[in-house]
């Protein structure tokens, strides 16, 4: 239907073919594009979002898309530090100023509108501030709020926010969990009613796209607001297709039924996007770590130790016992390190310098284990006062990945004399026994923030809300306090690393893998950049050379 | 004396397409080693009745005494003690003896079912009771539908009677048979009739041809109630 | 009238059974699809929000006496109305059981008839191997094999989706159909072909008993041409088990697309069930639970007018 | 007579199909003396991990390194362990509850039948997947029961059907005047007329228990690794389909050989029990 007609035909002809063209293809371009500023990429995604409304979204697809949709008042540039705000661009906020070490005063650029037409005010950001502090909402990022007292909208283009206390990423705490939210739109709304309001399935926001369709479990299209104040989009309108799963999302992509797809995972997804001729690959740092925690505790009384995984050289051993490199060589082929603490290759700065991983070393795991009394019984397993050293690798049905790591760990693992088993389980199931300390070992993976503030102390600090093995370790609580408190990036780089390397010492987990995302695009695309933190953040620079349009980025046009 | 069997406003109603059929307030009495012959039109209630009393369905009104018992009132196990007493020769001389069951196997049910043969003097028996209704004993490895109307009907009398029961309610026995058949088989069935003091209830479509056997008849009209007695 | 009181207590049930067994399962609703943990402040207000925590006999009242009034509840996972959700999806669902339908017939007829024409030929033989091992292909396998082929090697047809997300509003009436067929080509054909092999034997079957029908018999006595005999009287002879085949076909074509769903990203219900119990959307799962047994209950009742309509006799005894 | 193909032909295939099964159930039983390693032995994970089929490893191995032919070989055992228990546990569910609801009938009856009903009304994939949720993972035990305890509708419906018409055959009254309580009856006038639709209903319902099992390891929740079952090895042969589709083609012709030769034997067996029955 797409296919141009062929040239020199007679004219009256010609001029009949225009129109049945102009018909086919809807209506006379009302908009039309011109040099780099048109292209179409089209976006291969494995689920569905359930809104586009920030606070309340909780999948990273439906963050991607309204991602596009909404500014923050700055943006963390590339790599750079979270502590103090040198690392920042403006974005909504022209600029801004400390008033004193507690007073942060931002002012709004005065182009920045709504795609209503609205202007963006002070009042619309204060507005944003009462719903990502409200419990109802349960937004991302609400904890890391705690210590902004308050937002006060001082003219229509000038808001401030006041801290409880002084503390280094302050600024990026103000700035990166909140997208700011239209108060004329949804300050009528009781928040109880966010979640489900229409306003998430067609929202107006104020950033270089606009909101055109969302047909549910098939797709949602954006368009270039061509009067975007921070310049106007190249890309004149992205479109994310939704596939039922991973494998379906990269067919589409290798039938150049869609353009682009964040991460190929496996090397033979990257070998066959290769392959193809028309997709470039895109390695960019990951935001994700995964690690096999170990329950301390007893899975059946909470209280009690776990009589195999409560001593620190049986962990010790385990970790010596598998060949982690060869099983990210395996997984991810060379696309993934084994990272020395929890972090992700998101966190460059902590990579340099870090201490080194525990080597492969099934000798001294051996010795370890022989020396703790666990010796080889029938079977090959090692027993200790008759207890076998078994346990149960808990692992979400639902990812190819973890449950691959989760059959190589096994093997692994049985050669040393530890008998694993798998649970398989769903999501939800596992999100629960996770909660409630039902498990003894789990694969598990964390998408990290720029910074470790956000994440590691929940996770590994004593009474962390997400510390499901119950670990304790004094050592390592000591430096993350003082990693949070450093106001020099130095200090705390180096009071991470002073962190992770007391998680070494007495693993709380066996960290498997911090993998290098690889995107495949469409070779079209031009100025292609990606971000850790967010593959799509510079989308709106992308491009496709006018000579490269596709039928499909012309359609409609 | 009281009688064998005595039925007292025995009703049951069956709905068809083409309106009620069933027996209305039935009363008879039955002594023992007589038999009552009941005729009638179809729908006039003769194997509703033969159902009822042996069992197979429940009537919507009305008494039966059976042996000096309440015979409706018999539940579960001592019901099925209480059977022995009342058997019964079916009409559908095929469909009575199941297809995969051999001759042998049909007549020795009754007794297994009640354990009153061992495996070992079973062929005797199994000789004895074909002899009793004039069968080679060489049928009994065949399967039914090896077997005559005549010789499965004789069968299926033989199979009733192993039990010893004090009556025999013959539905029809006679009807599907060819005319050689069925002379046959009365002969057969009078025979034991008299020679074991039998009571039987001797339903049957057409009087003229239970006649000669029947000590009474009860007609039933099309209604289902008795007509006036033509007793003789 | 007795039929729509069974109808509706079977509905009932089902919902009954599907409310009880996801309010069993493990594992909390709304948990992020990216892993992590949700905030706990807001898992109890979401919790207090959808009542969670009330005794399973009063929300189970709860949602019945909404439901009653057409009111299904808010799904968790695709937070709107499940009336919504179910309304976007069943279009899709019941355009590929329809599409699998007519090709199960056309080519299940087809082949059938001619191999009841020709039987004991080679050709039959050959198609009756035919489709007794497509019968033997797992219905995924057969679709990912399909995509792999068509859509992927040869680029003939597109590897999923219901419409093309760019052009399709952009096209005219005609070139959206177009558009829809490409589409629906693979995944009607995957659902279809496996019931296509059921029905080809059926057909072979009662058409050779057909043929042996006096009617027949007397037709070819008098000298009526082969093929006219095979379509005036055999092929209608063999319509009225075939009515009923259809009847019975359709909980096989939801069952089935369940996995082609997901295999072609098919915008269908079989998919939204699956997400819904995997994420525990408890009014979801029991609303796509009514929705099939619906189906189910429809595709009887259609099956039993196809065959009131094809044979006289059955239409004057209903 | 409808069947025109000449018979010598149709018992060649119940032959080739007779024979298909025999070697599949001794590849099963031999599996650990057939397979050149162990199913679940990872053979190395950096150079060996999905070769294709040489002469080494004839039908290649995975991506974990994992031999495909030893684990076609003992998927055999899992597979058709599923496939035959999970076909027992329906078909003594599906005959008991038929028996009773086809024997009381009346309200017993109704309520059974809604049962079957309501199961039949849900899609029996979206049943299991609900079933595993709620249980929150199965072992194969499980998932057998499971499968079973999903399939019997079916065969109850069918019992049911036949009970209703014995009830009223003569010879069933028969026993039931000469005083023979239900289980006799059930032993000696049931269930033999019933021998012949049940093998065939449970024939061809081992070949669907085999697909369903397949499906429902497609979704993920089907036989737990590292056990190799051919379900599970097309599921996780899945993400190389295209790039290596050895992993999940050699259990696939599996499930479709031994699905095939169940499909025949079923069919065989029909046509040659029937007459009996209508005789």
């Amino acid at each position: 239907m797409l296919r141009s007609l062929p040239p020199r035909r007679p004219a009256r002809r010609a001029t009949l073919a225009a129109l049945v063209l102009a018909a086919a293809l809807g209506c006379a371009p009302a908009d039309p594009c011109a040099g780099d500023r048109c292209g179409t990429l089209v976006i291969a995604a494995p689920g569905s979002p359930a809104s586009l409304l920030p606070p309340v979204i909780q999948g990273a697809l439906d963050r991607d898309i309204s991602d596009q949709l909404f500014l923050r008042l700055a943006d963390l540039r590339a790599g750079a530090s979270t502590i103090g705000d040198s690392g920042f661009a403006p974005q909504l906020a022209q600029s801004w100023r400390w008033e004193d070490p507690r007073t942060l005063t931002f002012t709004l650029d005065p182009r920045a509108r709504w795609h209503d037409g609205a202007r963006v005010t002070a009042l619309d950001v204060a507005f944003t501030f009462k719903a990502y502090a409200d419990s109802a909402l349960g937004a991302n990022g609400r904890p890391a709020l705690a210590r902004i007292a308050s937002v006060t909208a001082k003219d229509s283009v000038t808001v401030t926010f006041a801290f409880t206390a002084p503390y280094p990423e302050a600024f990026f705490d103000a700035t990166y969990h909140m997208r700011i939210l239209p108060a004329h739109l949804l300050g009528a709304v009781p928040r109880a009613e966010w979640r489900s309001h229409p306003f998430g399935r067609s929202p107006v926001g104020n950033g270089p796209y606009r909101f055109v369709k969302w047909d549910a479990e098939q797709a949602v299209t954006l368009e270039a607001d061509t009067s975007f104040f921070l310049g106007r989009p190249h890309l004149a309108r992205l479109v994310w297709r939704f596939a039922a799963d991973l494998p379906s999302a990269l067919q589409q992509v290798l039938a150049k039924e869609a353009d682009a797809i964040e991460v190929l995972v496996s090397p033979p997804n990257v070998a066959l996007a290769e392959h193809t001729g028309h997709l470039a690959i895109h390695p960019y740092p990951g935001g994700t770590y995964a690690f096999l925690r170990f329950n301390t505790k007893a899975a059946v009384s909470r209280a009690a130790p776990h009589p195999v995984l409560a001593d620190a050289d049986v962990r010790r051993a385990l970790v010596l016992a598998v060949d982690r490199a060869s099983l990210a060589q395996n997984v991810f082929g060379g696309r993934a390190k084994v990272p020395p603490g929890p972090m992700p290759l998101l966190w460059g700065w902590l990579w340099a310098g870090a201490p080194p991983v525990p080597p492969f070393d099934t000798t001294q795991a051996a010795r370890l284990l022989d020396a703790g009394g666990w010796t080889v019984g029938p079977g090959g397993v090692r027993r200790k006062g008759g207890r076998p050293l078994a346990f149960s690798v808990m692992v979400p049905s639902t990812s190819a990945g973890r449950k691959q790591y989760a059959v190589l760990l096994q093997e692994q693992l049985k050669r040393i004399g530890a008998d694993v088993t798998i649970e398989e389980v769903d999501l939800p199931t596992m999100m629960q026994r996770l909660q409630a300390g039902r498990f003894e070992t789990a694969i598990e993976a964390m998408q990290g923030d720029p910074t470790p503030a956000t994440t590691v102390g929940p996770l590994w600090e004593s009474g962390g809300e997400m510390n499901f093995g119950r670990y304790a370790n004094p050592a390592f609580d000591t430096q993350v306090a003082a990693a949070r408190s450093a106001t020099e990036a130095a200090a705390a780089q180096a009071a991470w690393q002073r962190a992770f390397a007391a998680l070494a010492a007495d693993p709380p987990a066996m960290m498997l893998f911090a993998p290098e995302n690889v995107a495949a695009i469409d070779r079209r695309f031009a100025d292609v950049t990606l971000r850790g933190d967010g593959w799509l953040a510079h989308v709106r620079q992308w491009r496709v050379p006018p000579e490269q349009l596709t039928e499909r980025d012309k359609a409609g046009r | 004396m009281t009688p064998l069997l005595a039925v007292e406003g025995l009703t049951k109603r069956h709905r068809t397409p083409r309106g009620p059929v069933g027996c209305v307030d039935l009363s008879f009495t039955l002594d023992a080693g007589r038999t009552l012959a009941v005729v009638g039109p179809s729908g006039a209630g003769k194997t509703t009745l033969a159902r009822v009393l042996l069992r197979l369905e429940r009537p919507d009104a009305g008494r039966v005494m059976f042996d000096g018992r309440d015979w409706l009132a018999l539940e579960g196990a001592a019901l099925r003690a209480a059977r022995p007493a009342m058997q019964a020769v079916f009409q559908d001389t095929s469909g009575a003896l199941d297809p995969r069951t051999r001759v042998a196997d049909a007549l020795l049910e009754p007794l297994r079912i009640h354990g009153r043969v061992t495996e070992g003097e079973a062929p005797a028996r199994v000789a004895a009771m074909l002899a009793e209704v004039g069968l080679d004993a060489a049928l009994a490895a065949r399967h039914p539908h090896e077997l005559s109307g005549g010789q499965r009907q004789r069968v299926g009398i033989a199979r009733a009677l192993a039990l010893g029961p004090r009556l025999l309610i013959c539905d029809e026995p006679v009807s599907a048979l060819d005319a050689v058949a069925r002379d046959q088989v009365l002969a057969v069935l009078g025979a034991l009739r008299r020679a074991r003091g039998l009571a039987v209830l001797l339903i049957a479509h057409d009087a003229a041809l239970v006649a000669r056997e029947a000590d009474a008849i009860l007609a039933l009209g099309p209604d289902g109630r008795v007509r006036p007695p033509a007793s003789r | 009238m007795r039929r729509a009181l069974r109808a509706a207590a079977l509905l009932l049930a089902v919902a009954t059974l599907a409310f009880a067994a996801i309010h069993a399962a493990p594992g909390a609703p709304f948990q992020p699809a990216d892993g992590r943990a949700l905030d706990p402040v807001a898992a109890a207000g979401l919790r207090a929000r959808f009542a969670l925590d009330a005794p399973l006999p009063v929300q189970y009242a709860r949602w019945l006496a909404a439901a009653v009034q057409g009111d299904l509840g808010e799904s968790f996972s695709r937070q709107r109305p499940v009336r919504d959700v179910l309304a976007a999806a069943l279009p899709h669902s019941l355009l590929l059981a329809a599409a699998a339908l007519l090709v199960d017939l056309l080519v299940g007829i087809a082949l059938g008839a001619w191999q009841a024409a020709h039987a004991g030929s080679r050709g039959d033989r050959v198609l009756s191997a035919f489709t007794m091992s497509v019968q033997a292909v797992p219905v995924f396998w057969l679709g990912l094999v399909l995509v792999l082929v068509f859509a992927q090697w040869w680029h003939w047809l597109p590897v999923g989706g219901a419409t093309d997300p760019v052009t399709h509003d952009l096209l005219t009436a005609a070139g959206r159909w177009l558009d829809r067929l490409r589409h629906l080509a693979l995944p009607a054909l995957t659902l279809g072909l496996a019931g296509a092999a059921g029905t080809a034997r059926f057909v072979r079957g009662a058409m050779r008993d057909a043929w042996h029908e006096d009617h027949v018999r007397t037709a070819r006595a008098m000298g009526v041409p082969e093929r006219t005999i095979l379509l005036r009287h055999v092929l209608r002879d063999a319509w009225l088990p075939l009515a009923t085949l259809v009847g019975l076909a359709i909980p096989g074509l939801i069952g089935g697309a369940v996995l082609v769903e997901t295999v072609f990203s098919w915008p269908g219900i079989g998919r939204v069930a699956t997400d819904a119990i995997l994420a525990r959307d408890h009014p979801l799962v029991v609303g796509t639970a009514l929705v099939s047994a619906a189906a189910v209950v429809l595709g009887g009742l259609v099956g039993d007018l196809l065959a009131a309509w094809a044979d006289p006799r059955v239409r004057r005894s209903a | 007579m409808s069947a025109a193909a000449p018979a010598p032909r149709v018992r060649h295939a119940d032959r080739a199909a007779l024979g298909v099964l025999a070697g599949l159930v001794l590849a099963a039983l031999l599996a650990p003396w057939l397979a050149p390693h162990g199913p679940t032995d990872q053979l190395d994970i950096v150079g060996l991990a999905s070769q294709p089929p040489s002469a080494r490893f004839w039908l290649g191995t995975d991506a974990v390194s994992r031999d495909v032919l030893s684990r076609v070989l003992h998927g055999a055992r899992v597979s058709l362990a599923v496939g035959a228990f999970g076909t027992l546990v329906a078909l003594v569910l599906g005959a008991g509850i038929g028996l009773v609801a086809g024997w009381s009938g009346g309200r017993t009856d109704a309520l059974l039948m809604g049962l079957v009903d309501t199961g039949l009304a849900v899609p029996r994939v979206l049943l299991v997947l609900a079933v595993v949720a709620v249980t929150g993972g199965l072992g194969t035990g499980g998932l057998v029961l499971l499968l079973g305890a999903t399939g019997w509708f079916g065969i109850a419906r069918l019992v049911r059907g036949q009970v209703r018409s014995l009830r009223t055959r003569a010879f069933v009254e028969a026993a039931r005047t000469m005083g023979a309580p239900v289980p006799w009856i059930v032993r000696h006038h049931l269930l033999p007329h019933l021998a012949t639709p049940l093998l065939v209903a449970a024939t061809l319902g081992m070949g669907q228990m085999m697909l369903l099992e397949a499906g429902v390891s497609f979704l993920g929740v089907g036989v737990r690794p590292p056990a190799a079952s051919w379900g599970n090895m097309i599921a996780d042969g899945r993400a190389t389909l295209a790039t290596a589709p050895w992993v999940s083609l050699f259990p696939g012709l599996a499930i479709v050989g031994s699905v095939l030769a169940l499909t025949v034997i079923s069919e065989g067996m029909r046509r040659r029990l029937d007459p009996r029955e209508t005789a």
